[in-house]
């Protein structure tokens, strides 16, 4: 299956760009922070590709903060140096 | 006390707190001990993998690397989170089935004075370490509390029994061993039929009425069934299926109000374990009616279920595994 | 003939234990009939004598001579070539001489892994880490040590052989009856068995001797013999899941392992005609496992823990095997 | 160690190399095979070699017999193909020509060397060292003579399916005796359950009744129904079968089958062999009204009298009082010379194909449910209804392939099924009406009269969906579907998913082997293969043979089949047997395992791995003993023997390194292998 998704996103074959574009703002996230960040990941994907779902989707993001399922600021990894220089190394291999 | 490697992923400490919380109610009358692996970071859930190969597998092998190195003896690794238990153990098998695979990551991970072996670990999720390792011969023990009279739509989801990598699941279709569980906690268990179907996993963020229209066959399926709550043991489930249920409801003109709940939050309850401990509240779409059916006393009389099962005016239904032991 | 008329006979001792000596000690007073009627003319474990001494010796002026001891090294090798020149009959006398025996299990090591075990192990005091050296310049000259084989080898890989008189050792009563055989040949009372014989013992297996009651067998696991609390004294020991190689060993030591509610350890080698004996003991113990779950077969095989000394404790050298590979290609 | 020399240096070998047309000189220089041998093989008795187009002809047969003749061979050794195929030929040709047949051994050139390599100068040198290796092991050669045994002229039956009756009945019209055994209370088998046969719509118990009553009353079938085979001694032609004749607990002497004590019968029990587990019968019961014998029998497990002590219902009502609770199993012991093993086919249980829904979901039938739903004899009465009784569907989809042609469960083909769907379509348009959709992953009509059903089916409005459904659910996702079965397939025709609403599902289940199909093959020494079909001997030119002599299959045990094929059968099965009893006696092979009783101890570890069961022991003597007429030389007990005191017929130790050496003389003769000895 993700085989097919990422042939599918290097041909660049999809109609419009929300989920490629979705997965690699996920992955800036988690390369940038090492693990995932809901809040920001939802903000700037709804801000960029669904304006208009932001509002209706408030009181679901305010019940997930106030019910502390959902952090505003992001969580680091300790060892995110180590992530960094390994995810970069394997992107040099990737190519090939 | 059985040790094992924990690996949490990102959802357990926001999402699915109520998860994590009511898991670590629970370890401990288990007799699971459960060591969290030291500075883990995110498995790259649904999207890594779509992206690229070779960073998605270093990023989940470094995870691999870690828990190995501290493993001290201990072999098995467990996931709470579908999305993360079928991540690592993917992994695992395709750097050992696809040596260049396993070469490239470990050249990578190399980079971060780590390495990780193929095989080394063994990766399990939460659910069949309750089933397989624990046994319900010592849930039932537990039980102080049945949750009789409760209705519950037992709901795996699309990644755990699949691939299946190892063999683990009863079935990679229709596995029972949630339903299992759940009748060992005294609940009633409705057969649902899309137990193992789609929660829609990220078309909530890519495709919204996409997902909407795979929550609104699983609510409505279980609302047809008459279920009080339905039971998950992922976190990605439980958030598209109760943090979009309100959306789905919007967009279809529906007003479906289904509680979802993790499996340890019901194995807590019956337990005996205080709700409040076990994230009870944290759910978007309350779940207090419908616990409040097994707060009070429920009479002894058996429900009836719908009338899908043998009529005795009709023909006999063939028997199935497990019928025997109902009728005991 | 000697001066004295008696026909001569010699010992010999090549690599192994010295057990077959004493059990020609042990024939009791029938040592004095081999003094009776033979001269004896090299022994070197009962009596002094040089190998010069037997190398001035006329070829095939020796009649009867008893060679125990596999070839491990360049010695035995040249005495095994000698005895057979000073020879009329010579016999491969014990397990050793017949099939390597215990020495013979060297053979799945190679000679590096030998010497560690004999001079760099825990139980060895080397502080120098002296290994043996061939050839050794000291101020008289050079000096050698016989030089150490690669692997050990059964006498008739190396010479012909007469005769074969298994055992490890060779049981006493079974020693007397040979001498008593080879006396009345001299005397004309008797002839030879035809040459390549196996003398002094039986041509069926260890259970024709063996009181034990046997079944048709099925085997759902074996057990080592001090893991089980209560043996059955009636009962044949392979059915009560204790390897006993009985039945493919050949018979002439009177069962006296069984009896004594001992497994055999097959140290009278392969019954008549058997080719190898670890291979047919294998397929025979295969043959009764009674499982069909490959899984569990592996489990119940698991239990034997250690094959080689199971099946090939005193015939590896003799067995069509002889060695592992690695040692074979030094 | 061997001796490996020509025994006295006095044998004349020949050696022929066949070229199989291209099939073995297109890969291997036969020529320089041949001459190769004179030369190469002349000191180890080699005489003569040639290499000939076809050794199997005629004329390359009667180049062997005048070799031997003029040259005066005493070994032959032919480099052709697997012996298999020949052997018996080339043996005929040395027999023919006065020498004993089994001097002469064949190496396979073909199957072993030039259809599995590519390399024409190493294939050249690997048939030279197999053909070493036989002229090595022919010198080692013994002649034999065959053994012959007379042939009893009874024959057992096994099995009272269509196969096996029909088998029966060959049998017995011919005039020999015949023991017919069936282990339910009537013979009829699967047949019987059905209502209508493919193609013809014949009316199933209408072709099948009277074949029946002829197997009931024909004067050379002693019919045991209710009975099994408990135990097979002795050997082709002269077998000793021991046959448990279960309680009836009637009294055959007396009943006169009014049935009365069915309808008194207090107990239902669900009937899971003849109803297929979709009604009900009696605890006392015969399965159906034409059953043969017509007695019935009282199943004890669930009559009230055995597990409670109390009832007798059908005891009091009995006019002919042949209720007889106190009858015990009875044992008989007959004598046959040949086995026929009719035993049919489970059905595959679909409950583990969950996605299909078998078990949970009330509406989905198996194809054997089905088939009662529609006999008129069944539960319904022959109607078409939902498992409430009374719904007639508005629509059916029926699935083929269900449990075979599918890795997770069964690779084969079950070969009815498509013909039979197309029947259940035709019967759910004759008796409901409702829509039918058949799903299918292939379309396999072949035989006689079979696609002309298929486009007669066609014509009557049946929908075809070409794809592999992937899921049978009652989860509705539109309103149209509340309350039905969805069907959720890939339509691979259109390209499209389709969600189907039926009201009633059929899935047409594979037929698998018998659940105890393993326990049967041993109890008659015959192997199955792991899947549990009975293996025939050859499965183009002996289908119905086995290769334990004297014992033959017919019908479904052997693989999947539809009737006619299973009918075949077992008329060949008979002809087979009677061909047999009118020889009177049968040769077998001279090969063979012996035992050396000087070496024997007694140790019993051969005693219990003969599968033909020809091992004896001997308390009295602590020996083992061989019966050569039951052994078939297999060479199992000779491996497991310990002692080394068995010794199996050509294939002797000495044959067996002397082959190895002749193989090794060839491939490593630079590598001096003397320096290991």
């Amino acid at each position: 299956m993700y085989t097919l998704k990422s042939m599918a996103i290097q041909d660049k074959a999809y109609k419009d760009s929300t989920a490629p574009d979705f997965s690699q703002t996920f992955v800036d996230m988690v390369e940038n922070y090492g693990r995932s960040y809901e809040f920001g990941l939802a903000t700037r994907h709804y801000l960029k590709h669904f304006p208009l779902r932001l509002p209706s989707m408030a009181p679901m993001g305010l019940g997930m903060l106030s019910k502390k399922r959902m952090d505003i600021t992001p969580k680091h990894i300790e060892g995110i140096d180590q992530l960094k220089a390994i995810l970069s190394r394997a992107k040099e291999l990737e190519v090939v | 006390m059985s040790k094992y490697l924990f690996y949490p992923g990102c959802a357990m400490q926001t999402s699915a707190r109520a998860y994590n919380e009511s898991m670590q109610e629970v370890l401990g009358p288990l007799g699971l001990n459960f060591e969290e692996v030291r500075d883990w970071n995110c498995c790259g859930a649904t999207e890594y993998l779509g992206i690229s190969t070779v960073p998605a597998y270093a990023l989940i092998s470094r995870n691999l690397a870690l828990a190995s190195r501290q493993s001290n003896g201990v072999k098995t690794l467990v996931a709470s989170c579908s999305a993360c238990y079928l991540n690592l153990s993917k992994a695992d098998h395709y750097m050992a089935e696809r040596p260049s695979l396993g070469q490239m990551v470990n050249v990578a991970l190399a980079e971060g004075g780590l390495e990780y072996t193929p095989g080394t670990l063994e990766i399990r999720h939460l659910l069949d370490i309750v089933i397989n390792e624990v046994g319900l011969d010592v849930v039932k023990e537990r039980v102080t509390h049945p949750l009789k009279g409760l209705r519950v739509a037992p709901y795996l989801g699309c990644m755990v029994p699949r691939p299946d990598y190892e063999k683990r699941w009863s079935d990679y279709e229709y596995p029972d061993e949630l339903d299992r569980l759940l009748k060992a906690l005294g609940a009633e268990v409705i057969d649902f039929p899309l137990k193992t179907h789609c929660c829609g996993g990220h078309m909530a963020q890519i495709s919204p009425t996409t997902a909407f229209e795979l929550i609104r066959r699983l609510i409505s399926s279980a609302d047809n069934y008459k279920a009080d709550v339905m039971v998950t043991v992922c976190p990605m489930c439980q958030m598209n299926l109760d943090a979009y249920q309100n959306e789905t409801n919007h967009y279809f003109h529906t007003n479906y109000k289904m509680p979802v709940l993790f499996f340890t939050q019901l194995m807590g309850l019956a337990f005996g374990i205080d709700a409040k401990k076990l994230g009870f509240g944290r759910e978007l779409v309350s779940a207090k009616e419908a616990m409040s059916r097994i707060g009070i006393e429920v009479p002894q009389e058996e429900p009836k279920t719908p009338a899908r099962r043998k009529k005795t005016t009709g023909l006999p239904m063939p028997k199935m595994p497990g019928d025997e032991e109902e009728t005991q | 003939m000697s001066a004295n008329g008696k026909p001569k006979f010699a010992m010999y001792w090549a690599a192994s234990c010295g057990g077959c000596e004493i059990a020609v000690l042990n024939t009791g007073e029938k040592i004095l009939d081999v003094d009776a009627n033979f001269d004896v003319v090299f022994w070197p474990v009962a009596m002094d004598a040089k190998y010069k001494d037997v190398e001035a010796m006329p070829d095939k002026s020796i009649l009867l001579t008893l060679f125990n001891g596999g070839i491990r090294n360049q010695e035995n090798e040249a005495m095994a070539h000698l005895l057979r020149r000073k020879s009329q009959i010579l016999v491969a006398f014990g397990s050793c001489a017949c099939e390597g025996c215990i020495p013979g299990l060297a053979n799945l090591s190679t000679t590096e892994q030998i010497f560690d075990a004999v001079y760099d192990s825990i139980t060895t005091d080397n502080p120098q880490n002296y290994r043996p050296q061939y050839q050794t310049k000291v101020p008289e000259g050079d000096i050698h040590i016989p030089k150490f084989y690669p692997v050990l080898r059964t006498l008739d890989q190396v010479i012909d052989v007469d005769y074969y008189m298994p055992g490890c050792p060779p049981e006493s009563h079974q020693i007397a009856e040979v001498i008593d055989l080879v006396i009345q040949v001299i005397h004309g009372q008797a002839s030879l068995p035809p040459a390549g014989s196996v003398i002094g013992a039986g041509n069926s297996t260890v259970c024709d001797e063996c009181p034990r009651q046997r079944n048709v067998k099925t085997i759902k696991g074996f057990q080592r013999i001090q893991d089980i609390a209560e043996l059955d004294p009636d009962l044949c020991l392979l059915e009560q899941g204790i390897p006993c190689n009985g039945p493919a060993t050949r018979s002439g030591c009177g069962a006296l392992c069984p009896q004594a509610g001992a497994q055999c350890i097959g140290c009278y080698g392969p019954a008549e005609g058997v080719v190898d004996y670890g291979a047919r003991l294998m397929s025979a113990f295969a043959s009764v496992i009674d499982s069909n779950d490959p899984a569990e077969i592996e489990q119940i095989l698991d239990q034997l823990p250690d094959p080689a000394g199971q099946f090939y404790r005193f015939n590896l050298a003799g067995s069509l095997l002889r060695a592992a590979k690695p040692v074979w290609k030094q | 160690m061997t001796e490996h020399t020509n025994p006295e240096g006095k044998e004349r070998i020949g050696v022929y190399v066949c070229h199989c047309g291209t099939n073995i000189a297109g890969m291997v220089d036969v020529e320089d095979v041949a001459t190769w041998a004179a030369r190469e093989l002349a000191d180890r008795g080699v005489v003569i070699a040639r290499d000939y187009k076809f050794m199997c002809s005629s004329l390359g047969q009667e180049l062997i017999e005048q070799d031997i003749k003029e040259e005066g061979l005493t070994r032959v050794v032919v480099a052709a193909c697997s012996p298999h195929l020949h052997e018996a030929t080339f043996r005929k040709a040395c027999a023919n020509a006065g020498l004993n047949p089994y001097l002469c051994e064949l190496v396979s050139i073909r199957e072993q060397v030039s259809w599995v390599h590519t390399d024409k100068v190493a294939a050249t040198e690997k048939s030279k060292a197999v053909l070493s290796g036989g002229v090595e092991r022919v010198i080692h050669h013994e002649p034999l003579e065959p053994l012959h045994v007379p042939i009893h002229p009874a024959t057992l039956v096994v099995g009272g399916g269509i196969a096996g009756i029909q088998a029966a009945i060959e049998v017995a019209d011919a005039g020999y005796p015949v023991y017919l055994v069936e282990r339910e209370p009537s013979i009829g088998g699967h047949m019987s359950q059905f209502d209508k046969t493919f193609p013809t719509l014949d009316c199933s118990a209408c072709i099948l009744t009277p074949k029946m009553v002829t197997a009931g009353t024909h004067p050379h079938i002693k019919l045991f129904s209710y009975s099994e085979v408990t135990n097979v001694d002795g050997y082709v032609g002269n077998f000793t079968v021991t046959i448990r004749k279960k309680a009836r607990h009637v009294n055959e002497e007396l009943c006169t089958g009014c049935g009365i004590c069915q309808e008194k019968c207090p107990k239902k029990v669900i009937d899971d062999v003849y109803e297929a587990g979709l009604g009900y019968r009696k605890a006392v019961y015969t399965p159906f009204p034409q059953a043969v014998p017509k007695f019935p029998v009282i199943d004890v497990p669930n009559c009230i009298y055995f597990q409670k002590g109390t009832c007798k219902a059908c005891e009091k009502f009995c006019p002919t009082n042949a209720i007889d609770f106190q009858q015990e199993d009875e044992y008989v012991t007959v004598q046959v010379g040949n086995i026929i093993l009719a035993t049919g086919f489970d059905l595959f249980d679909p409950r583990v194909v969950s996605q299909y829904g078998y078990g949970r979901l009330a509406n989905v039938f198996t194809s054997l449910e089905f088939e009662r739903l529609t006999n008129a004899a069944g539960p319904t009465n022959g109607e078409i209804v939902l498992r409430d009784g009374v719904t007639k569907p508005t629509s059916v989809g029926i699935l083929h392939c269900v449990g075979s042609r599918d890795r997770n469960y069964n690779n084969y083909c079950s070969v009815i099924c498509c013909m039979q769907s197309l029947k259940f379509a035709h019967l759910v348009h004759e008796r409901t009406g409702a829509t039918v959709y058949n799903f299918y992953i292939d379309m396999r009509t072949a035989y006689k009269e079979y696609d002309e059903f298929y486009q007669r089916v066609l014509e009557e409005g049946t929908l075809f969906v070409r794809g592999k459904v992937a899921e049978v659910t009652d989860a509705a996702r539109l309103p149209q579907e509340e309350g039905k079965l969805i069907i959720q397939v890939e339509d691979t025709l259109a390209s499209v998913q389709r969600r189907i609403p039926v009201d009633m599902v059929v899935l047409s289940a594979a037929m698998v082997p018998r659940h105890d199909a393993h326990e049967v093959a041993q109890l008659f020494g015959i192997s199955c293969s792991s899947n549990g079909w009975f293996i025939e001997k050859h499965p183009k030119l002996d289908p119905v043979a086995t290769m334990t002599e004297g014992i033959f299959i017919a019908g479904c045990v052997q693989g999947p089949k539809d009737i006619p094929s299973s009918v075949a059968q077992g008329a060949a099965a008979s002809a087979r047997v009677l061909g047999r009893i009118q020889q009177g006696e049968i040769a077998l092979e001279p090969v063979r395992a012996t035992v050396d009783e000087s070496k024997c101890s007694g140790c019993r570890i051969c005693n219990n791995l003969c599968p033909y069961n020809a091992i004896l022991f001997h308390e009295d003597r602590m020996v083992t003993e061989i019966n050569p007429a039951l052994c078939q030389g297999c060479g199992t007990c000779v491996a497991a023997c310990p002692a080394g005191a068995i010794s199996g017929t050509c294939f002797s130790n000495e044959q067996i390194f002397a082959q190895i050496e002749g193989l090794m003389r060839v491939n490593f003769q630079h590598e001096k292998l003397a320096e290991m000895a």
